[in-house]
């Protein structure tokens, strides 16, 4: 064995043992850490799965695969954030708020739903991608385009961090208040959705529409108002996630681009399942932050950019139909 | 009155000769299924079931709704793969096969409801029936030139060939998605003959026709069978085409074989008649 | 109206399947050919030749590539500009490795590169499909973003890649210094050449496979078409034309960019050009590139024109909007693209003055 | 072989199997026939032809068809079937083209009457019809086919296929090298071409024998009077059997050396017309009425502004257009009117009909509406009127250029004599004129004199610019009771003018005042029922929809009115008329082949109609028996209503005029 070889050798070993050896022991020996970073990562899975849930519910509705989802959580954060800057309370901000968000439903459904209706899913798709560029151009111009700090008191959100478990380990585990809040309002958020979507009439209804338009027009629900209804349940987990968002670092545009996240938790989870949004996000969240933190010294920073795609398609290959998809049969 | 008059292509004067049914003799087996069982998670399709099918005849499959004639055709070009018993092609046994295997043997077939590629003309859908002939690589298409030229023709030859025996010179350059449904039928069966199949399985190809339609289409098959010598295996409800034209009948019921022979057999067999006229299943 | 076809009756399969059958879209096609290479450079601004031209041309090829992939296989792919991404910082470093490789070399093994990366990121094809699909090609997209901009061995440590200098017969073709005349007939060049090859590709076997895939993948298995070749050849060309038209984007259009100048919205760029264009219509890739490549320029010019004067800013706000609002009424209006809108046109020229 | 005898000289070319020699040596690299098989115009040239033709009539020699046999040629216009033509008058054996689509009965009948031994088909269809008539037949020897599509099982010795005909004629022609131009060499110009049956109005069909100088003269004559050259496109789309077929697409064909091309089928002539773009066309009345009426129905459910713009320009057209085309003065805004509407609507409509490259269009065999006639002249199409019949190989006038008009049919064509008789029948005399016909000497007598005029059976006259006008058949001109004259053909003709209007018979001869029956037009009125949202489930109901009979009735009125302005002819106006529950046809008898009506049928089998029309009864009740497509037959019942029309009295016009 020569010298270059063994040079490689070393090389890779080192490589691999960076990506499969290292962080296990990292784990071992300061498992506070292991902690604090997988509770970062739940609070940021939830976010995605926040996002993520809005795409559910509008595409299990109507098969729309809303690629405006993101800008709408923007635009539903800042929507609260100016109001409360020009004065308005904090709970008149968030009601005013679900109300531009619901005529931004109405609107979106008659100007740009219901003139394509019965296209395919690939043009109602761009289409939301031009919806997209509209409501950033249009966001942009009413909030201008530098990220506002959220007013975090103002809504009565707790900004403490507090340490726990400081008895097992070298340093006490940090925990953010709000990662917390985010977590448990998260929670909140989920369960009501899937109270709305499990026993209301109006729930059934659209779950109706998921299975089968014709059924559901038979049942005497109007199409329309249901992708109203839809479209107004996803602005208002926006709104949620908006504010729980910019709460964490600012309230901004770039925050869009950070919301394509949420897709790779639609593979994973499946485009029709609530619980695989939930499920897929956390998952999703952990694994970035712990990738992110244990092969930073590897692959250097950025890998929470797109090691969540990766695990998707690892998972996609397995299963093509995600982890709660229906396993599809095909039929001649 | 439905195509049943359509006999058996006999000319008018010799209709005094023994009747082509009986005629007609087939020895040499093309394909062999035995003890064939599937099951869709635990939900039954098909049960033991053995038949045969001979070289150049025509045979049918019959049955009621939900008989697994579909499901019989799926197993014998490779779409579904059955979990017990063995399927021999052509005196090979054959082990589990995909579909375009399946087609390079010389297996083709049409669908139930028309598969057809609907943003294509007539042309290219019988066309693409000619991709497994065709050997020049992409660099070549790219050049639409030179041997890939030259076969492109050739293969467009073949092809008018078929549109011609099919009477199809109409919408020659129509796209499928705008043709009434008979005539997409007979564009399908078009696409499945540009294999030059062996085998040709043909699901309900009379389904929704009217009676000029279904004569029509009876001709066509009949024409198939005697000029190109190609062994059709199809699977079909109105049963006074079946009997008409098919030299062997195999009924299935519930997954199950339930008789197998000649068409008068087969008019003749009880539990048939039951199946049929008998309680009914539905 | 413009159509005369009475009398133009085909004696061989030679002349049915011309790309052109039909005398009077050959004379048009003359005349366009006409137009792009002789009349636009001899009388175009180097302002025209350059931001309008050129930068039509690449982004074209990127849309015949999308198409192929899209519009004829079926597969919708939002990774575009990562292939475009390979493209580009391979023409870079194979320009500084090898200086001595032909400038057409360079990008043309710039384009096999992406066409291999291309084959990698469509092996999921096989086992996803739709929507699935689009957001694994995300990951393509992503994945390449961070390699190029983690790994400064692809930049040479520096923070952008460059259009090396480089001469084709004599004449400086590429890098700042060369003049948008000849940069214009090197891009006109490739789209030509490669506009012919992907016609030719889709009306012949390999086209057909792609199209049945797209129509009726079971259908097409039944025939006898394997799935995964094909969809994966898709993916191969798709991205060779991408990795072209990255190569040409930085060397005959930016001179020096960074990496993530190929970032995900020059995916959803491309994607629109395909959309609006027409999918599955090599003419509508151009038609699309050109009414994309067309209305930032607009937008940017017509407060100017209105003589509004508006903070540079809102301007750019303002055209985002109007850019959004456009896409969805075109879907609205034709959601079958611009070269629909021909076809119809067409069709209608036919049949005048009658209906149908 | 020598030169000598490959080579006749000019004159000598007195067949089509020596015309066909020449014109394989001069112009042998040039198309002669084509035919759009498999998608593309393959094409054969004059060489290859002659060759193919070589060996077909060497075939039919050795398999034993003689000099002077007959052999039936039944099938679509396709080139082999041409050839067969050639073929056996090469070796001297008679072609006799009959109606592919006859029933066996009529086509028996023929066979019969011709004696029939050889039969050149196209498919299997005709083979069988054959088949099943060659009991009744005993002549008829052999039958080859051309297509063998569904003939492998058909094991009959007295079957061959055309490629076997040929091959026994290639070993044929190897083994006797001089057989062919001898046999060639033995016929001349007074020998028999052909025999075409003609497809009377009454009785059984006469075959009517012409001599190749029949043929060929006026083939000759009307390509020269014409300018027809070797460049023209044909189209061949009429039944062989028709006589008009034999001149325009084989005659003309072999005397100018010009191309005939052959439709895919049936279904796609419209399609091929257009694809072709025919310099040179013929189409009875009935095909040019049809395209007008689809033209219109088209523009109809074009947008507002096409609409608009085709109006303006065909009302431009019909005031310049046919002025410009008779090479009249025209003002030069007018001028420049139409050369706009040239390229917004005259070009491309002619291009989509496939009309555009027409140099010269025939229409004859019935009278041609005005509006019809007008509106393709002023497009710019030389559509012009041509009098003519079986026994005149086609041609007895001809409208010369520049001398149009819709109500004549032009002057006599070149060597063509007429006469009028006192009874107002047409006579003529001419080169065209027919040998005999066929074993039927008695017939041949009544219709031709010993001096060599023919009764045209049609009655008529000359009008001041030397142009006949044809009013009726000369039989069928009447008297009501009054004595008033009473020409049916002349009435029906008007009403069928109207495009709602498909088919009208005239009843009136020995009868107090005029009847008559009418079929409205499917297509033109079904158009009309859907625009409305008027629904239909067949002819009948929309025969019976009340405002239907109300535009039927003011379209006879409206005749009425013209009728009484001619005071020849204001006594025979339409009193009472009914429209009727089913459309005439031919497979009912009721049509001729050639879809003329059997007047006296249709009186015979509607009696209990036409006496309902008499005898002021509000509704008529009739049972009919009809044939379906598939050949079932069955009937119809039903209970018409007859409509009461207004007259008008040739005074009670002049005081509205004045």
């Amino acid at each position: 064995m020569d010298g270059t070889a063994f040079e490689f050798f070393s090389i890779a070993s080192g490589f691999l043992g960076g990506l499969f050896v290292d962080p296990f022991i990292a784990f071992v020996d300061r498992p506070d850490k292991l902690i604090q970073i997988v509770s970062q990562g739940l609070s940021a899975g939830i976010m995605y799965s926040l996002v993520a849930l809005g795409f559910v519910v509008i595409f299990k509705a109507s098969g729309v695969f809303n690629f405006a989802q993101g800008i709408m959580v923007v635009f539903a954060g800042l929507t609260v954030v100016s109001l409360i800057e020009i004065g308005v309370p904090a709970i008149f901000a968030i009601l005013l708020a679900i109300v531009v968000m619901g005529a931004m439903a109405v609107a979106i459904e008659r100007v740009v739903l219901r003139p394509l209706v019965n296209q395919p899913g690939i043009i109602l798709f761009m289409a939301t991608i031009g919806l997209a560029f509209f409501l950033e151009g249009f966001g942009q111009t009413i909030f201008g385009a530098d990220p506002k700090p959220v007013p975090i008191d103002a809504l009565g959100i707790p900004d403490d961090k507090f340490r726990v478990l400081g008895d097992f380990f070298r340093k006490p585990v940090r925990i953010y208040q709000l990662d917390l809040t985010a977590l448990i309002a998260g929670g909140l958020m989920v369960a009501a959705i899937i109270l709305f979507l499990n026993r209301t009439k109006i729930g059934r209804a659209l779950r109706a529409v998921a299975d089968d338009n014709q059924a559901a027009l038979s049942v005497g629900i109007p199409l329309p108002f249901i992708w109203v209804v839809v479209w107004t349940l996803s602005g208002l987990v926006a709104i949620f996630a908006g504010v729980m968002w910019g709460a964490q670092s600012q309230a901004g545009f770039s925050l869009a681009v950070i919301a394509l996240k949420a897709l790779p938790v639609l593979i994973l989870g499946g485009f029709t399942s609530v619980p695989g949004a939930i499920l897929g996000g956390i998952i999703i969240g952990v694994t970035e932050k712990l990738a992110e933190f244990y092969w930073r010294g590897v692959l250097g920073d950025g890998v929470e950019q797109w090691i969540g795609y990766v695990i998707a398609l690892i998972i996609l290959l397995f299963r093509p139909q995600g982890l709660f998809g229906e396993k599809i049969i095909e039929r001649v | 009155m439905t195509a049943a008059t359509l006999e058996r292509s006999a000319p008018p004067a010799q209709s005094e000769a023994p009747t082509p049914n009986a005629r007609r003799n087939f020895s040499e087996e093309l394909l062999k299924v035995e003890d064939i069982s599937l099951s869709f998670g635990g939900v039954k399709a098909l049960t033991n079931i053995s038949f045969d099918i001979r070289k150049h005849e025509i045979r049918a499959i019959i049955g009621p709704n939900g008989a697994g004639k579909s499901s019989m055709l799926n197993v014998i070009n490779g779409f579904y793969h059955p979990q017990v018993g063995t399927i021999t092609y052509k005196g090979q046994a054959r082990s589990q096969m995909r579909p375009h295997e399946a087609a390079k043997t010389g297996i083709a077939r049409t669908f139930q409801n028309i598969a057809l590629f609907k943003g294509m003309s007539t042309l290219d859908n019988i066309m693409t029936g000619r991709l497994l002939k065709m050997r020049r690589n992409f660099l070549w298409q790219a050049l639409y030139w030179g041997p890939a030229l030259k076969e492109e023709l050739e293969h467009r030859e073949k092809v008018e060939a078929i549109i011609d025996f099919l009477e199809i010179q109409a919408i020659r350059k129509t796209p499928v998605g705008r043709l009434p449904y008979g005539l997409q039928k007979r564009v399908e069966l078009g696409r499945a003959l540009a294999m030059d199949p062996e085998l040709l399985l043909l699901d309900e190809p009379m389904a929704g026709m009217n009676v000029e339609e279904k004569e029509d289409m009876c001709r066509f098959i009949l024409d198939v069978n005697d000029e190109f010598g190609t062994t059709i295996a199809l699977i079909e409800h109105d049963m006074g085409v079946v009997m008409d034209i098919s030299d062997r009948v195999v009924v299935l019921d519930y997954g199950r074989l339930l008789a197998d022979g000649t068409p008068d057999e087969v008019r003749a067999n009880q539990q048939v008649i039951d199946a049929y006229l008998g309680v009914s299943h539905d | 109206m413009l159509y005369r076809e009475a009398g133009q009756f085909k004696t061989n399969y030679v002349a049915d399947q011309a790309i052109f059958p039909i005398r009077q879209d050959r004379i048009g096609m003359a005349i366009v050919l006409l137009f792009a290479w002789v009349i636009i450079p001899a009388f175009g601004t180097d302002y025209f030749l350059e931001i309008i031209m050129i930068n039509f041309l690449f982004f074209s090829l990127a849309a015949i590539g999308l198409n192929i992939l899209t519009g004829y296989t079926g597969l919708i792919s939002l990774g575009t500009g990562g292939f475009m991404a390979v493209g580009a910082v391979a023409s870079y470093k194979l320009a500084v490795i090898f200086p001595d490789l032909n400038i057409i070399l360079v990008f043309l093994l710039s384009g096999l590169i992406a066409a291999a990366v291309g084959i990698v990121f469509g092996l999921p094809s096989l086992r996803i499909k739709g929507f699935y699909l689009a957001v694994a090609t995300l990951a393509a997209q992503f994945f390449l973003d961070w390699l190029f901009l983690r790994f400064d061995w692809f930049t040479n440590s520096s923070t952008a890649i460059e259009g090396v200098p480089k001469t084709l017969f004599g004449f400086l073709v590429t890098g700042p210094d060369a003049s948008p005349f000849a940069k214009y007939y090197v891009a006109l060049g490739f789209v030509t050449v490669f506009a012919l090859i992907a016609k030719n590709l889709v009306r012949s076997a390999i086209g057909r496979a792609w199209m049945a895939i797209r129509d009726m993948d079971i259908a097409a298995e039944i025939i006898g078409i394997r799935p995964l070749p094909t969809k994966l050849l898709a993916f191969a060309i798709s991205a060779f034309y991408s990795g072209v038209a990255g190569s040409l984007m930085l060397f005959l259009f930016y001179d020096s960019a960074e990496p993530d100048l190929f970032d995900i919205n020059l995916s959803f760029k491309v994607l629109f050009m395909v959309i609006i264009g027409g999918l599955g219509s090599i003419l509508g890739s151009f038609m699309g590139a050109a009414f994309i490549v067309m209305i930032p320029i607009l937008l940017t010019l017509a407060p100017d024109l209105l003589g509004l004067p508006i903070s540079s800013d809102l301007a750019k706000h303002l055209e985002f909007m109007i850019f959004g609002a456009l896409i969805i009424f075109f879907l609205i209006v034709e959601p079958n693209g611009l070269a629909r809108l021909w076809q119809i046109t067409k069709e209608k020229l036919r049949l005048w003055p009658f209906p149908y | 072989m020598n030169a000598a005898s490959t080579n006749p000289d000019a004159s000598n070319l007195d067949t089509f199997p020596k015309l066909l020699i020449e014109h394989a040596r001069k112009r042998g690299d040039q198309p002669s026939i084509r035919e759009k098989q498999f998608g593309i115009w393959q094409a054969w040239t004059w060489a290859e032809v002659s060759e193919e033709i070589k060996a077909l009539a060497c075939g039919l020699a050795a398999m034993g068809l003689k000099r002077g046999d007959k052999i039936a040629i039944v099938g679509d216009n396709r080139p082999r079937l041409y050839w067969t033509m050639t073929a056996a008058q090469a070796i001297g054996a008679v072609p006799v083209p009959v109606y592919q689509d006859s029933v066996a009965e009529e086509m028996s009948y023929v066979i019969e009457h011709a004696e029939v031994r050889f039969a050149m088909v196209e498919d299997q269809e005709q083979v069988d019809k054959l088949t099943e008539i060659r009991e009744s037949c005993p002549r008829l020897e052999r039958i080859i086919y051309d297509d063998k599509r569904g003939l492998r099982d058909y094991t009959y010795d007295f079957l061959s296929s055309f490629e076997d005909v040929q091959e026994q004629g290639r070993t044929y022609a190897a083994a006797h090298s001089d057989f062919y131009e001898t046999e060639i060499a033995k016929s001349g110009g007074s020998d028999t071409a052909i025999m075409l049956y003609t497809s009377g109005t009454t009785g059984r069909p006469k075959g009517v024998v012409l001599s190749f100088d029949n043929v060929l003269q006026t083939a000759k004559n009307s390509a020269e009077l014409e300018g027809l050259t070797a460049e023209e496109e044909v189209l061949a789309y009429l039944p062989m059997a028709w006589v008009g077929d034999n001149i325009f697409s084989f005659g003309q064909s072999y005397a100018a050396g010009f191309c005939v091309s052959c439709p895919e089928s049936a279904d796609t002539v419209m399609h091929d017309l257009r694809e072709l773009g025919p310099s040179y066309f013929f189409a009875p009345p009935r095909i040019f009425e049809n395209i007008l009426t689809s033209v219109l129905i088209r523009m109809e459910d074009a947008s507002s502004i096409k609409r608009k713009l085709f109006h303006y320009f065909m009302a431009v057209a019909k005031r310049s257009g046919i002025a410009i085309l008779n090479g009249e003065q025209v003002s030069l805004s007018e001028r420049l009117l139409y050369a706009l509407g040239n390229i917004l609507i005259y070009g491309p409509l002619k291009n989509v009909l496939g009309f555009s490259r027409i140099r010269l269009a025939y229409t004859a065999g019935e009278a041609i509406g005005p509006d019809i006639f007008d509106f393709y002249r002023a497009l710019g199409i030389n559509l012009k009127q041509l009098y003519g019949s079986t026994e005149a190989s086609v041609f007895i006038t001809i409208q010369p250029d520049g001398e149009i008009r819709a109500d004549t049919v032009g002057k006599p064509a070149p060597g063509v004599e007429i006469k009028i008789e006192d009874s107002g029948e047409v006579m003529f005399r001419g080169p065209g004129v027919f040998v005999e016909y066929y074993k039927n000497a008695e017939a041949t007598a009544e219709t031709k004199t010993a001096d060599g005029w023919v009764h045209t059976g049609d009655a008529g006259f000359f009008n001041d610019d030397g142009h006949l006008k044809i009013i009726d058949r000369a039989k069928d001109v009447g008297r009501l009771q009054s004595g008033e004259l009473f020409a049916p053909k002349y009435i029906e003709n008007k009403l069928k003018f109207f495009p709602d209007i498909k088919e009208v018979v005239a009843f009136g001869h020995e009868r107090e005042f005029c009847t008559a029956f009418i079929n409205i037009d499917l297509t033109a009125v079904g158009n009309w029922a859907e625009r409305n949202n008027i629904a239909y489930a067949s002819y009948q109901e929309l025969a019976e929809n009340p405002d239907v009979s109300k535009t039927i009735t003011a379209h006879v009125e409206q005749v009425n009115r013209d009728l009484s302005e001619d005071p020849n002819l204001s006594g025979a106006q339409i009193r009472r008329f009914l429209i009727l529950h089913k459309e005439l046809d031919a497979d009912d008898g009721e049509l001729t082949r050639t879809q003329k009506v059997r007047r006296s049928f249709i009186a015979d089998r509607y009696k209990p109609l036409v006496d309902g029309l008499y005898d002021g009864s509000k509704t008529a009740k009739i049972e009919t028996e009809v044939t379906f497509e598939d050949g079932r037959k069955g009937a119809i019942r039903a209970d018409l209503k007859v409509i009461d029309a207004q007259t008008f009295d040739a005074t009670e016009h002049l005081k509205q005029a004045s």
